[in-house]
């Protein structure tokens, strides 16, 4: 009657205990990266409609963010112009270009272009824009450099963590309300947060809270 | 004939084992062993082991766990 | 603009249909490197989708189970839009700039049958989803009722008629009118059959009819329940068309013979914002009115009644009888017979009580109810005429609408109309027993009709019918229409949304038939605009009345002096007294199929879904009649079967029969269905399958008769009845707190007295747990409390809390349903409220406390009273109902919702962080984190938590116990889209709308509480911070918020606000000596507290009592040992500023 | 002749040599204590054996349906309504968690206190100790509201960067039941791999009276999975030193587990503010009840399985009388409780702690409370008797009336102090549902089903450790062979 277990496995306890270790090592990992927004959101492109580049309108042209979204600064929702805010220049502008054919039909039968969403919360966060612009928070915090996108990219992860980021350290994202729709602003090199930006919250009287009552109800 | 690989002895009760085991070790043999169903009592002196490490290992094995467990939080300042 | 208007995000539509571009979508070829470019280089393919993002859309996703939800549901995404509207909005909604997002609030008024409930409407997204009361208008001073806070949902309700229709035969808006238009123009006679109201507009209509078609038109107007007997009685006594408005804020000493002003008479919440004016007691030396009550029923008034006489029904007239000969107004042999009926101690009562109004000259009022026959209130003038109360505490206004014929004269010259046109009667139903509903409704050509089939359109099936034009009834949120208020001032009806299923208004019927030429008929609007006679439309509009149109009380008022007896009347020996009352929960039977309104507990039995006929111990006893059990009751030789509940406070050889219920036809909440499936609505499933839906007494009824003589015995037969709070006393535990005026002054004199002594700083004075709260408050905390340790952690700006005055909450249940509306709170099913499982966030706890009534005494064989606890079914508990201190109780009210602990006791056992402490000291519980372990509910001493046992929301009520596994079809279903809910299509689409979009939708398994409605919390302080800006002005101040329970309160009795604030009320309320802590013992800091309940007792009354009846049974069982050690010794704690 | 002093007759009673009662009966030999445990594997098992196990596997069955039908329906198919939010379910997980504490007592404390009595009943002790977590680990899992988060008790890293919450008794739960599985679990395979290595080798000898090539196949494949699962065991001595030490510190290491783990569930209680909740007595009283329900578990299996399997000789009368001790001892502990928690409630003067007991009494559950006294604190104290003691089937009737008594207290303990407690307003009344009563049926069957498997499959009763305790295996002694070896017996 042979032998029922080969010679090697008496290595057989070495070669588990370091299968183990590494193999959940690797799927630690690989979960923190590939199963969190990090990963799930960022990077999201769709194809829109109309191939709006917010880099020529708001980059080249600097038209400023609330000239489209004009409820930013009053509703939780910031809106998406109608086709007619479009049709304010491109009635005359680019008149006869297919790409703008939804514009106008959307401007003729007064029937909505279907834009497809990007940036979106889960149905229980109850995100307010109007609070954040209008008290320093700039829309580059979230939405990043959309002033440089051709094509609008998901590009912050937008998960509870990087909320509670800001809200955890509100003096180091705050600036100046006058540079809130200036894409472009950077904290001049004397700008330290806890200076200028503790000024501000202080100043403003900030109190961005950490709590869950703040974004659920 | 070729040449014996081992040497075995089977003995009815494990007092006799321990004399035998006893003889063996007085002779300065290394590569021996003792079988028995149960562990023996005294075997161990009589075949000259030290103490075994498992001790050391639970030891440590329980310091890893504090250190990961309390340890980290109590000894260094926040990091 | 597409909205899916599914609560939370909105603007974003779930397109099932994935294409790539506009190309795609129209089959043009498209690029190709568009097409797999679609996400940027580098990042690979996006994994499996990972639906984590979309587990709780809507709070909804049943089965989340990740693995399963791999398997057959697309590897990608799915697509979503974000549409924005098709034109730009800038006109918006009634001439406001419409933002998306921000909630527009609109001035409207409900109709009710003698005058209107002014409103203000919020709408969401462009469609009202709450009404509360309109506080700007002088005419309701905000106050509103019930019924009007639930209106909302009929609005909604999917068993409305949707199509008009003859002859079973579907027809248009366009092809009704032209059908109606040559209706008004034939020949014949007609007659209108109409609901009572009290709008110019619609007099004005009946007018211009009246002159176009002189006599060949007649209205008549049909009510259940009949309120036009105040301005009927008011006409003949002073012999000119006149109403009675009543002023409780003026009187001192109020008598209420059988009229329940606080619950059933109309205008219920302007009467309790006025009496409670006067109950509201901030130091010693505030002055405070009185209320007698006699009355056969316990009602509302009579529970929070100083004084209380039970007296039937029919021996109320004999009371006025008896107080108008003391003043010397009637003597004839009838009153004398009249008078021989009441018993001595009534006689001795009524005799101290009226001292106190002789005492009180022109600052009393005495008030008779609906239910009393005109004589009686001819004579309650008389006597308020004798008393100097005319013109002082009730004043009089001219009668508007003209007097209309009744039912009961429709169907005796019937014979003289070629036609009936019913605007939104239901005859069949309420008509009564002696009338010839069915020969009105065969006569009806032309019928507006709320519900798709209700029992007036059952019986249209039989052919000689079938010429009849139903159409759909608009409800007032959707139509034009003003009406006079309770003291005249015409208010608007505007409304908030485009007709949901095209339906007609009163107004447009009566105007199609007023035009003479009748194409050229005018819209409500123009018809409203029209009879609107002050300056600015828009402000009309805007504030929702006409200034100035308050009209104005006439001034010589002289009484008739000629006085009519009233009818001898005593109950036959064997049988009892029946009264038939209006329902507090779904008034005559228009609210039954209204959800909210089923299920909100009765203020007095606490029973949701059905009615009971109350009878008083001595009663069952005498009869036989078994606490729970059906009864058969025979009145007029017609006899009906229906439950016996043995009410406390009822007199004897009365029986109450609640009207509204017992309703046939499509109705799936006032008709509900539990689905029979064996499998799983077995009684050994727990699943009984029960039926739902009370009795119908307007069986017995004849029309118009509010009170008859029966006979009544019992049956045996079991009857479920399901009521959420089953326990009546309150086992002498100081949970409600009261005092008299008398204990309270001396108390409060001593205290000042002592005041310079700073040890002594007892607050109050009440019994409290034995002492056991300077026990627990004991100085060397062991644990810092976290706000003291870091106090950074406690916000600087706001801090939250709230005081419920008990001396002016009356326990109507009014804040229940508003907090419903405003918080998306679903409603259960009779079985599920059976088991204890209603999910109000809010309840008002209603205990009983008995003269001499000690909870721990033994009964007569030694054993503890607790042992003789039989089963505690759902008909109450142990033996309560035969116990003798139940018979003449007094009554207390707790509104009991989330207290907010600064300690919380659910924080600390939460597992998952899922209730959690805010820095503005709100108790906050996050929905999405919770895992429903339940302990939280455990823990908490309150009980105020409740739980989604099933998914209310998305399942169907009839079956709440079907899932995939035992119906496979719902797998499926799951599997296609895991949104999918699995109630009926419509009655999910349109409920829908209901819901507020600020607030989550809770799903299965989670638990949930009152949160001082931080929706609105939030809302408030992000508009203070937007208009801010960059400023630091950002406290909350009371202006900028209220909650959904303070807004509704009529009574006023619930106070919100903002601690750190020095000038809000609530720090004012909190800083008045009558404030406590409910179970303060366990130290958990209640950020909730309560004004304790002040009585007011006249001390010559020979029931009067020195110590409220709570106070002697506390002192009865615990009070003895710890009280004095309690009540005086300084607590050793003060309210300390930090830890409010 | 001198007259003798009467000298006192002085009978010398040389002391009576006190024997030791034999663990091992009838001097049986080593040989005959492996063929009769390890006989019961080898063989074809009795036709009883199959129809058991069918029946507990369908029992099993019911148990997952229903489990399945609660996770896609809601926690509304139980009882449960509000105020009783915890039901049966928490019941049974008390339940199951207290007969779990009977093993790692016998395996850990008894060794260390040198008790030799236990070797012939730890194995299957600790086994009942396993199926019972596994049991009890059911409840917890299912009673949660939303199933598909409960992952979120546990203190992993996540993108929402919020930790479950320290301070929560049902956290603590989820550490103390676990930890205490893996270490009775590592208790048991522990002590299973000499045996399974006896086993491993007896097949190796029995491969060649295998006939048909089903058989040989069967009896290689036992012979691969035996020899895994025993490590390479030789019974060289060298490894029984390890494995000694091992022992010993595995033992010491678990023995706090006996206190911690029953203390932490009944802190889910102590910790609240409910009156009848709210008291300190209920960590030692709960250890004790799980002891006493532990060790009524363990006669309720040994009495029946050692008449079938013929091992009186090996569970011998004196073990069910150590046992019987055992029981009265922890039975009078747990009456004592019942009793203090009633005169500290009358004596504290707390009116709501007073209500709560009385209620439990009287109350509408007075029928659960006096079953809850008879079977507890009556029963046991038929052990003061020597033939109680010592007759199995009476034994056996006991140990039920104890399990049937220590469920009904938990019932008790969570019930009426959740219906009725501070608020009268709030009071409601809660009885069980099909689903409760037939997912608790069915977990039983998963008892029996686990239970059938050990006994077919592996030794129920540890070979090696019961010879080491008969005097043959003791070298000091005669039978040990003392006397065959100069230097002789000391």
């Amino acid at each position: 009657m042979s032998n029922i277990f080969p010679k090697w496995t008496n290595r057989l306890p070495l070669i588990l205990t370091v299968g183990v270790l590494v193999a959940g090592a690797c799927v630690v990992a690989g979960v923190t990266y590939y199963f969190t927004p990090k990963y799930t959101r960022v990077g999201y492109q769709p194809i829109q409609p109309v191939s709006f580049s917010h880099e020529i309108h708001s980059g080249q042209m600097g038209i400023d963010c609330r000239y489209c979204h004009n409820d930013v600064d009053k509703s939780w929702y910031s809106n998406i112009p109608s086709a007619e805010t479009c049709m304010k220049c491109h009635s005359m502008v680019l008149a006869e270009d297919p790409r703008l054919e939804p514009i106008r039909k959307s401007f003729k039968e007064n029937t909505p272009v279907p834009w497809v969403q990007i940036h979106k919360t889960p149905d229980y966060v109850y995100f307010n824009h109007a609070v954040h612009v209008n008290r320093g928070v700039s829309c580059v915090k979230c939405h990043g450099k959309v002033n440089e996108m051709d094509e609008v990219k998901h590009s912050k992860s937008l998960s509870m963590a990087f909320c509670l980021e800001c809200h955890r350290n509100p003096h180091e994202n705050v600036r100046p309300q006058s540079e809130v729709y200036n894409l472009n602003w950077e904290p001049s090199a004397e700008w330290d947060a806890d200076r200028e930006g503790q000024a501000l919250v202080d100043k403003m009287k900030i109190r961005s809270s950490q709590n869950c009552s703040a974004c659920h109800r | 004939m070729s040449k014996p690989f081992a040497i075995m002895a089977e003995y009815e009760t494990p007092a006799e084992t321990m004399a035998a085991a006893k003889k063996v070790h007085g002779e300065g043999y290394q590569k021996w062993d003792v079988h028995s169903p149960f562990p023996i009592h005294g075997m161990d002196e009589v075949m000259g082991l030290d103490n075994a490490k498992v001790g050391w290992f639970t030891f440590f094995g329980g310091g890893d766990w504090f250190y990961n467990g309390y340890g980290h939080d109590l000894f260094h300042e926040q990091i | 603009m597409k909205m899916n208007s599914k609560t939370g995000q909105v603007g974003n539509a779930v397109e099932s249909r994935y294409w790539r571009s506009i190309g795609e979508s129209m089959g043009e070829v498209e690029h190709p490197e568009w097409s797999d470019r679609e996400f940027p280089e580098g990042a690979s393919e996006l994994p499996e989708d990972f639906s984590r993002r979309d587990f709780l859309k809507l709070m909804g996703a049943s089965a989340g189970l990740a693995g399963a939800g791999m398997l057959g549901v697309g590897c990608r995404r799915p697509e979503e839009l974000i549409v924005p509207f098709g034109a730009e909005t800038s006109e918006g909604i009634h001439g406001q700039e419409y933002v998306h997002g921000v909630p527009m609030y609109f001035a409207t008024a409900m109709p009710t049958r003698t005058g209107a409930i002014p409103l203000l409407a919020e709408s969401n997204e462009g469609r009202p989803t709450k009404v509360s009361g309109n506080a700007d208008c002088p005419a309701s001073k905000g106050a509103a009722n019930g019924f009007a806070y639930a209106s909302i949902l009929n609005l909604y309700d999917p068993d409305r008629a949707r199509t008009y229709f003859k002859n079973g035969k579907e027809m248009s808006k366009a092809d009704a009118v032209e059908q109606l238009k040559s209706l008004a123009q034939s020949e014949g006679r007609t007659a209108f059959l109409m609901p009572s109201a009290n709008s110019p507009s619609r007099d004005r209509m009946i007018g211009l009819i009246k002159d176009r078609m002189g006599d060949r038109v007649e209205f008549y107007v049909h009510e259940a329940i009949d309120f036009g007997i105040h301005a009927r009685a008011a006409s003949k006594a002073f012999e000119q068309s006149i109403t009675p408005v009543w002023k409780f804020e003026k009187a001192e000493v109020i008598l209420s013979l059988d009229c329940d002003f606080m619950g059933t008479e109309e205008d219920s919440g302007l009467y309790t914002c006025d009496f409670t004016k006067n109950r509201k007691l901030a130091s010693a030396d505030d002055s405070m009115n009185r209320l007698y009550s006699v009355e056969g029923l316990l009602t509302q008034t009579g529970a929070n009644a100083d004084h209380r006489l039970r007296a039937n029904a029919s021996r109320i007239g004999a009371v006025a009888v008896y107080i108008a000969s003391k003043l010397g107004v009637l003597s004839d042999a009838n009153s004398q017979k009249l008078i021989q009926d009441l018993t001595q101690e009534q006689k001795h009562w009524i005799d101290a009580c009226l001292e106190d109004f002789e005492a009180n000259k022109g600052k009393g009022l005495v008030v008779a109810g609906y239910r009393q026959p005109e004589e009686v209130h001819i004579l309650v003038h008389h006597i308020n005429g004798i008393l100097g109360n005319n013109g002082n505490t009730v004043e009089f206004i001219p009668v508007a609408t003209e007097q209309f014929g009744t039912l009961k004269d429709l169907s005796e010259d019937l014979g003289k109309y070629d036609r009936v046109v019913n605007l939104g009667c239901n005859p069949i139903y309420d008509g009564g027993v002696d009338i010839g509903s069915k020969a009105i409704v065969d006569k009806t050509e032309f019928r507006l009709t709320y519900f798709k089939k209700d029992e007036s359109h059952s019986s249209l099936g039989k052919p000689s019918t079938r010429l009849c034009i139903n159409a759909p009834l608009a409800h007032y949120l959707e139509s034009w229409g003003d009406a006079r208020a309770n003291d005249g001032t015409i208010v608007s009806i505007q409304p908030l949304i485009a007709p949901l299923f095209d339906a007609m208004s009163e107004l447009e019927v009566l105007s199609i038939y007023a035009s003479v030429n009748p194409d050229t008929y005018q819209s409500a609007y123009d018809i409203v605009k029209d009879t609107f006679s002050g300056d600015s439309w828009e402000h009309y509009l805007h504030q929702g009345y006409q200034e100035g149109s308050k009209s104005t009380p006439v001034t010589d008022l002289e009484l008739s002096q000629e006085i009519p007896s009233i009818a001898y009347s005593t109950i036959p020996s064997k049988s009892v007294e029946v009264v038939f009352t209006r329902d507090y929960s779904v008034d005559d039977g228009r609210f039954a199929n209204n959800g909210w309104c089923q299920e909100v507990p009765d203020p007095i039995t606490k029973i949701t879904w059905d009615n009971v006929m109350s009878v008083s111990r001595k009663t069952a006893e005498k009869l036989g009649l078994e606490h729970g059990k059906k009864a058969k009751l025979t009145v007029q030789g017609k006899s009906i079967e229906a439950p016996v509940w043995v009410q406390p406070g009822m007199s004897d050889n009365t029986v109450s029969l609640p009207l509204g219920y017992g309703r046939e036809g499509d109705l799936r909440i006032a008709n509900f269905e539990y689905e029979k499936r064996p499998l799983i609505n077995n009684n050994f499933f727990g699943a009984k399958v029960i039926d739902v839906g009370g009795f119908n007494f307007y069986k017995l009824r004849s029309s118009g008769r509010n009170l008859d003589f029966g006979e009544i015995e019992n049956t045996g037969e079991d009857y479920p009845l399901s009521s959420t709070q089953e326990h009546w006393s309150m086992e002498g535990r100081p949970i409600v707190r009261e005092a008299t005026l008398e204990e309270f002054r001396k108390s409060e004199k001593k205290r000042a007295k002592e005041l310079g002594k700073e040890e002594y700083n007892e607050k109050h004075f009440f019994p409290d747990n034995l002492g056991l709260g300077s026990h627990a408050r004991n100085e060397g905390e062991i644990y810092e409390h976290p706000y003291q340790e870091r106090p950074t952690l406690k916000s600087d700006v706001n801090q939250w809390g709230m005081s419920i005055d008990l001396n002016s909450c009356m326990g109507c249940n009014d804040c229940v349903i508003a907090c419903q509306s405003e918080n998306n709170i679903p409603i259960v099913g009779k079985e599920q409220v059976a088991n204890g499982r209603e999910m109000h966030w809010l309840r008002i706890d209603r205990y009983y406390t008995g003269r001499n009534h000690n909870p721990k005494e033994k009964d007569s064989d030694g054993l503890p009273l607790i042992k003789k606890i039989k089963d505690q079914g759902q008909n109450g508990d142990d033996v309560q109902h035969a116990e003798e201190w139940i018979d003449d109780p007094q009554v207390v009210n707790m509104p009991m919702s989330c207290v907010h602990c600064e300690n919380a006791p659910c924080e600390s056992v939460c597992p998952v962080n899922a209730t959690v402490h805010d820095d503005e000291g709100l108790n906050v519980m996050a929905y999405n984190r919770c895992v429903g372990t339940r302990y939280c509910s455990n823990n908490c001493a309150w009980k105020v938590r409740r739980f989604n046992y099933f998914d209310y929301n998305k399942r169907p009520l009839e079956n709440l116990y079907e899932s995939p596994l035992t119906k496979p079809a719902l797998f499926l279903d799951w599997l296609s889209d895991r949104e999918k809910p699995s109630k009926k299509e419509d009655e999910w689409d349109l409920l829908e709308l209901a819901k507020n979009p600020q607030v989550s939708v809770r799903m299965r398994g989670v638990m949930e509480k009152c949160d001082y409605c931080s929706s609105r919390i939030q809302a408030a302080k992000i508009n203070k911070k937007v208009k801010a800006g960059t400023g630091g002005d950002v406290m909350i101040k009371d202006a900028d918020l209220k909650t959904a329970c303070q807004s509704a309160c009529s009574a006023d009795a619930i106070t919100f606000g903002n601690l750190l604030d020095k000038d809000s009320r609530v720090v004012e309320e909190k800083n008045n000596p009558r404030t406590y802590e409910t179970l303060d013992f366990l130290d958990n800091g209640a950020r909730t507290t309560y004004l304790a309940k002040v009585r007011n007792p006249n001390p010559k009354m020979p029931d009067s009592y020195e110590k409220p009846f709570s106070t002697k049974e506390y002192k009865a069982t615990e009070g003895g040992h710890g009280d004095d050690h309690g009540a005086h010794k300084g607590h050793g704690h003060s309210h300390k500023e930090d830890n409010h | 002749m001198s007259e003798s002093t009467v000298q006192p007759k002085v009978e010398t009673h040389t002391p009576k040599e006190l024997v030791r009662v034999p663990l091992v009966s009838n001097n049986r030999s080593f040989g005959w204590i492996t063929n009769q445990v390890a006989g019961i594997l080898e063989g074809k098992m009795p036709r009883w054996w199959n129809v058991a196990f069918a029946i507990s596997f369908l029992v099993t069955m019911m148990c997952f349906t229903y489990i399945g039908y609660l996770i896609l329906t809601g926690v509304g198919v139980w009882g449960l309504n509000h105020p009783v939010a915890w039901g049966w379910a928490i019941v049974n997980f008390v339940f199951w968690i207290g007969i779990g504490h009977a093993g790692t007592l016998i395996s850990a404390v008894l060794f260390l206190l040198r008790q030799k009595w236990r070797t012939s009943i730890n194995r299957t002790a600790e086994a009942m100790t396993i199926f019972a977590v596994i049991c009890a680990g059911i409840f917890p899992g299912i009673h949660v509201g939303r199933v598909w988060f409960a992952y979120w008790l546990l203190p992993i890293p996540n993108a929402n960067a919020i930790w479950p919450q320290f301070r929560s008794p049902l956290l603590w739960d989820v550490f103390a039941v676990s930890t205490y599985f893996t270490v009775s679990l590592l208790f048991w395979y522990m002590g299973l791999i000499p045996d399974l290595a006896t086993i491993r080798d007896r097949l190796r000898k029995n491969a060649s009276k295998c006939t048909t090539g089903f058989e040989k196949l069967v009896n290689r494949i036992k012979q691969y999975l035996y020899g895994l699962f025993s490590m390479g065991w030789i019974g060289s001595n060298r490894h029984w030193r390890n494995y000694e030490k091992a022992y010993l510190l595995l033992a010491g290491l678990s023995t706090p587990l006996v206190l911690s783990v029953h203390s932490i569930v009944s802190f889910d209680f102590a910790v609240s503010q409910l009156p009848g909740w709210h008291t300190t007595i209920f960590p030692p009283y709960f250890v004790a009840g799980a002891i006493f329900s532990g060790f009524g578990m363990v006669l309720t299996l040994m009495i029946p399985m050692r008449t079938i399997f013929n091992l009186e000789d090996i569970i011998t009368i004196r073990h069910l009388e150590l046992m019987c001790k055992v029981i009265l001892a922890t039975g009078s502990i747990v009456g004592y409780a019942y009793g203090m928690e009633f005169f500290i409630a009358w004596y504290g003067g707390n009116p709501y702690e007073l209500y709560a007991f009385k209620n439990r009494a009287f109350g509408p559950y007075w029928w659960s409370y006096w079953i809850m006294i008879s079977c507890n604190v009556i029963s046991p104290q038929f052990f003061w008797f020597k033939w109680c003691r010592t007759t199995p089937w009476f034994i056996f009737i006991v140990s039920i009336f104890v399990n049937i008594g220590m469920w009904f207290e938990r019932f008790v303990i969570v019930v009426t102090s959740l219906h009725r407690d501070y608020l009268p307003s709030s009071w409601g009344y809660y009885s069980p549902t099909q689903v409760d009563i037939l997912t608790f049926v069915g977990t039983f069957g998963l008892f029996m089903v686990l239970f059938l498997l050990f006994v077919r499959y592996l030794p129920t009763i540890c070979i090696f450790e019961v010879k080491s305790v008969t005097a043959q295996a003791d070298p000091h002694t005669k039978e040990g062979g003392a006397d065959k070896v100069e230097g002789g017996a000391h």
